[in-house]
């Protein structure tokens, strides 16, 4: 037998979000990954963030698995994250990286919490006897913790440490601990471990008011916060319960200024670049702030350039203005005043008026940015590498994540600012990454652990075992009596036997239960024990080995009953309490039935729809992994608009060659059928078994394609005006039109004085596009350096409305204005007049800052038009039943989590057809979406979860409201079979068919209202404990 | 330590006094002063400065001359003096070509220029060189008891890595230690950092929003402290300062300001 | 005799109120002992069945806890749940069970503070209110 | 705009009219089938499903008797079509329940050419089938009930027509209409195309105008919502609690008899009956033991109340399930007062549009902020 | 404002510096500027914006650059470190260049007796304080001489050497 090849394993150094979507990607596929995080808790930024734009709404356990849902946790993220295949080292510093590609040695040092978090019972005994006290990091400085403390307040289970810098040593808190687990003396733990591959997700440095000098103009008052802060504020979890206060005095704050670019866009401090997100930050804390305080609270935001860039953010901002009332000032203030009163001061400009204004403000919150090259400067030494120009981590030209290292892999905000989509993309598209590299190495996947069909015992009539765990006992309040405790639950119905251990979670506790169930007659298993959240893994593993079915096993939370929640005042009877919770968990579990789940047949085919760059790389991406792809282009040609129409971009980029390499790599890859002229009319079927038609235009014939799983990539093109003149004088171009005539020299500016250009032509506005396409400042700000190149001498105006240079393309702006480009803004309501003078434009406009109207006769006037999505994507959509917003975009399953999916499971979508995008930004869209589709079609076996909704056809009348209801999508009705089908994959078991169905003929499986009932009777239940006794 | 007293003009001519403290307490910390004679005006920056870089460059280094040629580094008084020496010696410092120009101007001095010699301002010596410990154990007639605030002047705090010698430009506190090393409490108010708004043309172009804006300061401080005297390290805060409060209390007939 | 104690049923989504409620519980944030927990995955899980049952079995009032609107993990199950809530309060209201025992309420994880105060005001309402019709059990009603 | 076409018709001879005009329509092959309510052979009126023209002379439209609501006939016929064209005379009732179940895909009305009636109310089976041996027709009853007496022989029409506001069927093709056209004369009226190509090809043409119809109809109505809010009134106020409800529920033997009948309970299988409902002896054991006694059988306020919140926004208000109760339970107005209580918070009336979706599968991000009362 | 008679290049020749073309009229400097309480206000941002856009009238004719306090809060706010205060200094340069009047009055007090004041001559005061009596360059007609001579060599003084001669 050849030797058992090595697991493959993923260091992903960083739980942020995107670190944390990387690990569960790669967990998914059966990879063993090490999710290392230097904070003491995972989620990154995230665990401060209640409502995150563009939907004001939090939803971030939608990041979580959706086939392999059992096989990770099933709650609010904000507990911490479970999967069976990755482990979690919060508090943990990756040193060192060492070795060759595919075989690297990391050390990781493991900071000491001092306390024991896996025996902890979390109920912090020892924060009361703490004498340290000092500012909370968690609410900036705006509470108070002790030096031992809950990291995140809100965290479930409780992952307390001790921070050494401040402890006193004073041992109050070791005499206290009812467990134990506090060890002063503990130290830092050196970790070596060997890896396969490495995803950097650390995320930067954020903008510190207390380090910067810059700052201080603005630290005058407590009242003076950073954003994040400010969240803390407004937080249900943070500082004030949600209510709006300043931090001064606890006033509540009814005049809030935001301030934006603190940190950014700022060349004195050497940070001239935007930190991307700040924009859309400042104005959901404005919306939240009147939805939270009410109406009669003021917002204002002081800012430069309305970065509202992303999908759907544009529409934010208007409904933010024209809603809420959110008030924007377009003036960069140099400080706040602190007035007697507490108030805050802040004088303006405003050009509008021509005047000055002084303001006084509750409270000022400063749109702090992101810190990126100090942390990029220290990963590359570890790396043994250079940092590039920008002093960024070197990365593959057209890959935002792949460092030139191999097996290197980065994603999130070290790729340079990202919102949450993107981090999202970047982390699915970093395994993507890192899968494609792991199998073209030597290294296999986890086994796939057998599934166990329920076993006729199971089926048998219910007989529980009951094992519970009496450490809690120990605790000073529990007044449980645990042998009377089990003599009650014993005499119920259906109690098989209950064990009374101590230490369950304890290695001899194990073995204890494992002999005791190893007698026993019982086929369905309750465990009480404290912290289930911890214990998961290792009781199920228990259950599973003592030849339990895993749906016919509950885990109960001991302490929670025994301890929390009850006012101190009131004695309650907690063995009756706990008997009675107990009891309604038996009740549930007798009456639930052995689940079983279902192999999902999976064709490894996969359907590319569009043949431009992102299609053509997410079929390579596939293909590379063995996985058959049908690519169907509605052209005769490969490479979509960037692919056939931009030779080269200001960021160094050559689309068309790339393409042109691109299609070669198509045409020879054995892995990949391509059909040209060829669209897509009409599609059915569920993951792993879709049956899609296909048109041939040339031979006017149609086809079907089976296949397991499709990605969406039908992108866009160059946006159509007939505004200011477009079409009615040869000196009126598009952009697209003025760098194809630069290129092929059609268009000379050798001689031009002047030349003006217009941003946002018929975009972002009601009756237009209504978004921002994302590309045409950078385009234009290209082009106007083209011809600066060209022609030093020619004057290039260029009117817009907010430049548009997000993340480090603020860079180019910079350039061009060295360039001696000239800025003008204008506003919808004063839009440029253009008139045709003898066939020759006249472009007449406001120059805002000296508030003049300016006339110019330019030689060339180019209109940037904006990116319109391609037509088709309305059929396409119809075709798939996919959703298209009002714009023409596909609409994804989730703007945040969700990037590249759409709720029905097998479906993904990749570039231009998702928003306007850079081609970067489309080619790791591409890459996550191939990713995702690869996980389904990669050879494993792919199951349904257990619990599932089913259809009892027997009853069903196929009314269809559960099709209706069914968010997903995952119900559907079958005219042929006349039957209602659940696609196994995309069901989530949320049960709302369950509940629009009036006779239960859709059921979500072990959450029948049987089971449901009898829990309620428990928990009414007036029943004596011992039944028969008394 | 011994350093070259750059007086300029203000001081000597119109508020002798401050020079007299000058001249009385530095040798007492031990700072002994050496005159810069045949020094010329600063420049200020409305003269010279603001016509070509000749003339403002070369009455700058005539004047950085005179102590170079001494080895002595200048200490200023004056903010705008202080200012606009170390400006001009900023741009003969960075600047071969500039200051190539000036030695050639110079040059009939017969002193050459090589930029050697620094130019610190008195509150920077005191607080850097003297100390505040230093300072406290000297004092004769302490200021316990009395409230001070501080004007801090704008030559000495920007551009801060020209005239700057403060940790924080923007939260200087070397003239609240200064005078806390006195004995006296330093009351803070709202508009400390607020320019007092005397240099330039501001208050003779505009002298009523000129003396409202410094109204506005010194109301800030009658109304938020209890201040028994202003700090001021410059002679022009000085002056214009006590000029607005006999101004005001003139227009207003009464004693508000003093 | 005691003072009257309302038993409420609170049928707490997973991913929201649940979670919110753990949380006040390991923050010790205590919140009256009255409230019956009963986990589910969603509130638009909840079927007018489990909230009629509950008041038959004598419940004086029945919480619904759910994921305010858009962060439902099943992404809208809480606004349906919504109008599911208004049809049965109409009916329940027909025949003499108030509005105020039956709440639905969107409780976020984090706001552990805001079940604690859910939970305490229905409480004190329902004490005002006094037993509900069908708690045949409370004081001062007559065993039937 | 005046659709419609006078049909004179002398005494007695009313069905025979109408006969006809099936026949007519039947020939002509505008439809296939007529269901329309029908003499039995020896006593009774049925709806009755007719394919062969021959038959149709024992049609009797305007029978004041719903022996069951017609929309479950419908829907049995209709939801796996036929693929014949059937013609369908109903009245309100059966047509606004059919418009629910056609939301909820139990009937189809694509091949269905919907005939409404007006209607003055229906007699209980049993009381009808009395009348009829007495020798009244429908005509009699016509005339002594626009005449505003339907009270016969000791018998009247059933409770829920009393206060019916829907005399007049909407949602249909064709109407035939006998408020306020004069005795000796039906009017039909079309409301749809569909209804005007039946009319022209059994060379009926439109163009006259009943004269009083309108005002007559408003005053009926009129006269109905008064009593109706009459009744309601009176009825919560005696029943405003769950004592009284349990008093009127009383003697429920859960037979889901009034389910069988409701035309919108749809359901192939009550819940009620299913297994889900199927307890163990522990459980009543238990139950017992929570109040000390236990009635039996259980879950019947359970059953209504649950009954109420499955169809209370569907109910149309018929009144069969009064009739089917064995124990004599007024039922309908334990439902209907639920139900428009119900509908009317979502501004939702069953059978009204077949545009309206129905409350509880649709939903608004920004409604109903009442029901939390909290803002964010 | 016609742009057909602005010169594009004229920054060049007022404050020729990479500085001045990284302004992106964010205004941090007017909103703490003591001189744009002025009336006129003095509107720095303006003048860059004049600069760059060549409006060589408008700026001959602008006063305003002359009511700065030199403060220097400008120069030390400015996230582009356009150096405002250098900028207006330098049109205030290129102003008194282009128009002999601008030239301020100041500079024929230093060139004659070395101080804008009467440095020194206020000998009983000075005295009564117990102050030496200060070696002025006033009273070193040698010195002061050569100052003047010095003076003469630069473009200000030589081009408009009539204000200097004239006693």
């Amino acid at each position: 037998m050849a030797e058992k090849k090595p697991t493959g394993t993923v260091l992903v150094a960083g739980a942020g979000v995107s670190g944390i979507k990387a690990a569960i990607e790669l967990a998914e596929i059966g990879y063993k990954v090490l999710l290392t995080d230097s904070s003491p808790q995972i989620g990154g930024i995230l665990a401060k963030l209640d409502n995150q734009f563009p939907t004001d709404h939090c939803g971030m356990c939608r990041m979580l698995p959706m086939v392999g849902r059992e096989y990770a946790s099933q709650y609010c993220m904000r507990k911490g994250l479970y999967h069976e295949n990755i482990d979690i080292l919060p508090f943990t510093e990756l040193k060192s990286v060492e070795g060759d590609a595919g075989n690297y040695t990391i050390e990781l040092l493991k900071k000491a919490r001092y306390i024991d978090t896996d025996k902890c019972n979390g109920l912090g005994e020892c924060i009361k006897v703490c004498p340290v006290e000092v500012a909370d990091e968690f609410n900036h400085g705006l509470t108070r913790r002790k030096a031992v403390y809950k990291p995140v307040p809100h965290s479930t289970p409780q992952m307390l440490l001790i921070d050494m810098d401040t402890c006193t040593r004073c041992n109050a808190c070791v005499d206290v601990c009812p467990t134990h687990v506090i060890n002063l003396e503990a130290e830092d733990e050196l970790l070596t471990r060997q890896v396969h591959a490495i995803i950097l997700a650390s995320g930067v440095k954020l903008y510190n008011l207390k380090e910067f000098e810059d700052a201080k103009s603005w630290a005058v008052s407590p009242d003076v916060v950073s954003s994040l802060a400010f969240e803390r504020i407004i937080s249900g979890s943070g500082t004030f319960d949600g209510e709006i206060k300043r931090p001064s005095d606890g006033k509540s704050a009814k005049k809030i200024a935001w301030v934006q670019c603190m940190g950014s866009r700022n060349r004195r401090q050497k940070r001239d670049y935007c930190s991307s997100i700040c924009c859309m930050f400042a104005l959901k804390e404005a919306v939240l702030a009147k939805e939270k305080g009410g109406d009669d609270v003021e917002t204002t935001i002081f800012y430069m350039d309305m970065r509202t860039f992303g999908k759907d953010f544009y529409r934010y901002y208007e409904k933010a203005v024209d809603e809420h009332g959110v008030k924007l000032i377009r003036c960069r203030v140099q400080g706040v005043m602190l007035n007697p009163d507490k108030s805050l001061s802040m004088r303006y400009y405003d050009s509008e008026t021509q005047k000055f204004f002084v303001s006084d403000y509750d409270m000022v919150v400063l749109s702090t940015g992101q810190i990126p090259y100090e942390t990029h400067k220290k990963l590359a030494d570890m790396l043994h590498l250079e940092v590039n120009p920008l002093g960024l981590l070197p990365t593959e030209t057209y890959d935002k994540v792949k460092l030139v290292k191999p097996g290197v892999f980065l994603c999130g905000s070290l790729m340079g600012l990202t919102d949450l989509s993107e981090a999202i993309s970047s982390g699915i598209a970093a395994a993507g990454q890192v899968s494609r590299y792991l199998s073209s190495i030597d290294v296999s996947i986890l086994e796939e652990e057998a599934i166990a069909e329920p076993t006729a015992k199971d089926r048998d009539e219910p007989l529980i075992s009951v094992v519970l765990c009496k450490c809690s006992e120990k605790v000073k309040e529990s007044s449980v009596d645990f042998s009377a405790l089990g003599t009650g639950l014993k005499k119920l119905n259906s109690v098989g036997e209950v064990n009374i251990i101590d230490m369950v979670c304890s290695d001899e506790g194990k073995k204890t239960v494992l002999e005791l169930l190893g007698k026993s007659k019982c086929n369905r298993l309750l465990i009480g024990a404290c912290h289930p959240f911890m214990y998961r893994k290792s009781l199920k593993n228990l259950a599973k080995k003592a030849g339990f079915a895993a749906s016919l096993f509950e885990i109960i939370d001991l302490s929670s009953i025994v301890h929390k929640g009850f006012f101190e005042s009131e004695k309650k009877d907690h063995t009756r309490e706990a008997y009675s919770e107990i009891r309604s968990i038996i009740e549930n579990l007798k009456l639930k039935p052995a689940l079983h789940v279902e192999i999902l047949p999976i064709n490894p085919v996969a359907l590319v729809v569009g043949g431009g760059i992102a299609g053509m790389h997410a079929a390579f991406c596939l293909a590379q992994r063995g996985v058959e792809v049908h690519l169907v282009e509605k052209t005769d040609k490969l490479g979509g608009y960037a692919g056939t129409r931009i030779e080269h971009t200001i960021d160094g980029l050559t689309p068309v060659y790339m393409a042109k390499d691109l299609t070669i790599k198509i045409l020879e890859h054995k892995n990949i059928t391509l059909h040209k002229n060829s669209e897509v009319v009409g599609s059915q079927g569920s993951l792993g078994a879709f049956e899609t038609k296909i048109r041939d235009l040339s031979k006017e014939e149609n086809f079907y394609l089976r296949h397991g799983a499709a990605i969406i990539a039908t992108g866009g093109h160059e946006g159509e005006t007939t505004e200011y003149e477009y079409g009615n004088s040869d000196q009126i171009l598009t952009q697209a039109e003025l760098k194809d005539g630069l290129a092929t020299g059609e268009i000379d500016v050798s001689d031009a004085e002047t030349i003006v250009m217009i941003q946002c032509v018929g975009s972002r506005e009601k009756q237009g596009r209504e978004y921002c396409s994302r590309i045409c400042c950078v385009g234009a700000i290209a082009n106007a350096l083209t011809i600066k190149e060209k022609n030093p001498e020619a004057r290039i105006f260029i009117l817009y409305r907010d430049v548009m240079t997000y993340g480090f393309t603020e860079q180019y702006y910079t350039k061009a204005r060295l360039a001696g480009i000239v800025f003008v803004s204008y506003s919808l309501d004063n839009k440029p007049k253009v008139e045709l003078t003898d066939g020759k434009p006249v472009i007449k406009f406001i120059e805002p800052v000296l508030n003049s109207e300016i006339q110019l006769s330019p030689d060339y006037l180019i209109l940037s038009t904006g990116v319109d999505p391609e037509a088709s994507n309305r059929d396409v959509g119809k075709a798939f039943g996919l959703p298209v917003n009002e714009d023409g975009f596909f609409v994804e399953a989730d703007s945040k989590w969700r990037p590249v999916e759409f709720l029905k499971v097998g479906l993904y979508v990749a570039g231009v057809a998702h928003s306007p995008m850079t081609l970067k930004d489309a080619i790791l869209q591409a890459e996550a979406a191939a990713q995702k589709t690869y996980a389904y079609l990669s050879g494993r076996k792919i199951h349904t979860a257990h619990t599932i909704s089913r259809v009892h056809d027997a009853i069903c009348v196929r009314c269809q409201r559960c099709v209706d209801i069914c968010p997903y999508g995952a119900r559907s009705y079958d005219e042929v079979l006349d039957r209602i089908i659940v696609d196994g994959a995309t069901c989530q078991a949320c049960g709302m068919c369950g509940v629009a169905c009036q006779n239960n003929a859709a059921e979500i499986m072990g959450f029948s209202d049987k089971q449901i009932m009898a829990v309620i009777d428990a928990k009414l239940s007036k029943a004596p404990m011992f039944a028969t006794a008394e | 330590m011994e350093l070259c007293l750059f007086l300029g003009c203000n001081t000597p001519a119109i508020r002798p006094d401050v020079e007299r403290a000058i001249r009385a307490t530095m040798p007492e910390l031990g700072v002994d002063i050496a005159d810069a004679e045949g020094y010329v005006c600063c420049p200020a920056f409305g003269s010279f400065p603001s016509t070509d870089d000749d003339s403002y460059l070369a009455s700058s280094g005539w004047n950085l001359s005179i102590a170079e040629a001494k080895g002595l580094d200048i200490m200023v008084q004056c903010g705008s003096c202080y200012s606009s020496l170390r400006m001009g010696r900023d741009h003969l410092a960075h600047d071969e070509v500039k200051l190539a120009r000036v030695n050639e101007l110079i040059e009939l001095t017969g002193r050459k220029l090589e930029c050697k010699t620094r130019v610190r301002h008195i509150s920077e010596i005191l607080y850097n060189e003297v100390g505040a410990e230093k300072i406290s154990k000297t004092i004769k007639k302490s200021l316990n008891g009395l409230h001070g605030v501080i004007q801090y002047p704008c030559h000495t705090l920007f551009p801060s890595e020209i005239v700057g010698f403060e940790e924080s430009p923007r939260e200087p506190k070397a003239l609240r230690l200064l005078t806390e090393a006195l004995g006296a409490t330093v009351d803070h108010y709202s508009r400390e950092l607020q320019c007092c708004g005397g240099a330039g043309g501001f208050s003779k172009s505009s002298p009523a929003e000129a003396t409202e804006f410094a109204k506005t300061k010194l109301d800030a401080i009658i109304e938020e402290t209890k201040a028994d005297f202003i700090v001021v390290s410059c002679i022009t805060c000085l002056m214009y300062l006590d000029n607005i409060q006999k101004k005001l209390n003139e227009a207003e007939g009464a004693d508000k300001y003093k | 005799m005691s003072e009257f104690e309302p038993k409420i049923v609170g049928f707490f989504c997973n991913w929201c109120t649940f979670t919110a409620a753990d949380l006040a519980g390991t923050s010790r944030l205590s919140y009256p002992h009255n409230i019956k927990i009963i986990r589910m995955m969603c509130s638009g899980m909840v079927d007018p069945k489990y909230v009629i049952k509950a008041f038959l079995n004598g419940a004086d009032g029945v919480l619904i806890g759910g994921c305010w609107p858009g962060d439902c993990h099943y992404i809208n199950g809480n606004l349906k749940a919504r109008r599911r809530v208004a049809m049965l309060t109409e009916i329940l209201k027909e025949y003499g069970i108030d509005e105020k025992r039956f709440w639905l309420r969107w409780i976020a994880a984090s706001e552990g503070t805001m079940l604690r105060e859910v939970v305490s005001e229905m409480t004190a309402k329902l004490k005002a209110l006094g037993p509900s019709p069908l708690n045949r059990e409370a004081p001062g009603k007559e065993k039937k | 705009m005046a659709n419609f076409i006078k049909v004179p018709f002398k005494k007695g001879e009313l069905n025979q009219k109408l006969a006809d005009i099936f026949k007519g329509m039947m020939e002509k092959g505008v439809v296939n089938a007529l269901l329309a309510p029908m003499k039995q052979p020896k006593r009774g009126v049925m709806l009755t499903l007719v394919t062969d023209p021959f038959h149709l002379e024992a049609i009797d439209p305007f029978a004041p008797v719903a022996p069951v609501n017609g929309a479950k006939v419908v829907s049995s016929i209709t939801a796996k079509p036929s693929g014949r064209k059937m013609a369908a005379v109903l009245r309100s009732c059966e047509i606004r329940a059919l418009v629910e179940l056609c939301k909820l895909k139990q009937a189809n009305l694509e091949d269905v050419l919907l005939i409404g009636i007006d209607c003055l109310g229906r007699y209980e089976n049993l009381d009808f089938v009395k009348l009829q041996a007495a020798g009244e027709s429908s005509e009699s009853f016509i005339v002594k009930a626009l005449a505003g007496n339907t009270e016969n022989s000791g018998c009247d029409v059933s409770g829920a027509c009393k206060i019916c506001e829907f005399p007049v069927a909407d949602n249909v093709d064709l109407r035939l209409c006998i408020i306020g056209t004069g005795p000796d004369a039906l009017y039909i009226e079309s409301l749809t195309p569909k209804g005007d190509q039946a009319l022209e090809t059994v060379g009926l043409k439109t163009g006259d105008t009943p004269g009083n119809r309108e005002a007559a109809v408003q005053q009926l109505v009129k006269k109905r919502k008064e009593a109706c809010d009459e009744a309601f009134a009176e009825y919560r106020a005696s029943t405003h609690s769950i004592d009284a409800l349990e008093d009127k529920l009383a003697n429920c033997i859960n037979c889901y008899n009034c389910r069988v009948a409701c035309p919108v309970c749809y359901c192939k299988e009550c819940v009620f009956v299913t297994d889900t409902f199927r307890h163990n002896g522990d459980q009543y054991m238990g139950w017992a033991d929570t109040f000390g006694t236990l009635k039996m059988p259980t879950d019947t306020i359970f059953y209504h109340l649950t009954r109420m919140s499955h169809m209370s926004l569907f109910c149309v208000g018929c009144g069969q399930c009064t009739s089917a109760c064995p124990n004599s339970i007024d039922l309908m107005p334990i439902f209907r007062t639920a139900a428009q209580k119900t509908q009317q918070r979502f501004n939702y009336q069953a059978g009204r549009s077949h545009d309206e979706k129905q409350p509880l599968t649709v939903f608004e991000n920004d409604e109903l902020v009442e029901v939390t009362g909290q803002v964010k | 404002m016609d742009f057909s008679t602005s010169d594009k290049d004229l920054w060049k020749q007022i404050y020729n510096t990479k500085d001045l073309l990284h302004c992106f009229n964010c205004s941090t400097c007017l909103s703490g500027c003591p001189a744009s309480h002025g009336d006129p206000p003095l509107l720095v941002r303006n003048l860059a914006r004049m600069v760059v856009f060549g409006l060589e009238e408008e700026l001959l004719n602008d006063d305003t650059p002359w009511a700065c306090v030199s403060c220097s809060r400008c120069e030390e706010m400015c996230p582009m470190d356009v150096k405002p205060f250098e900028m207006i200094l330098a049109i205030r340069r290129w102003q008194t260049s282009n128009d002999e009047t601008r030239v301020p009055t100041a500079i024929v007090e230093i060139y004659k007796r070395g101080y804008t004041q009467s440095v020194g001559t206020n000998t009983e005061l000075r005295t009564s304080l117990g102050l030496p009596e200060l070696q002025t360059i006033t009273k070193m007609p040698e010195m002061l001489k050569l100052y003047q001579e010095m003076l003469m060599k630069t473009p200000v003084v030589s081009e408009n050497d009539y204000m200097f001669n004239e006693e």
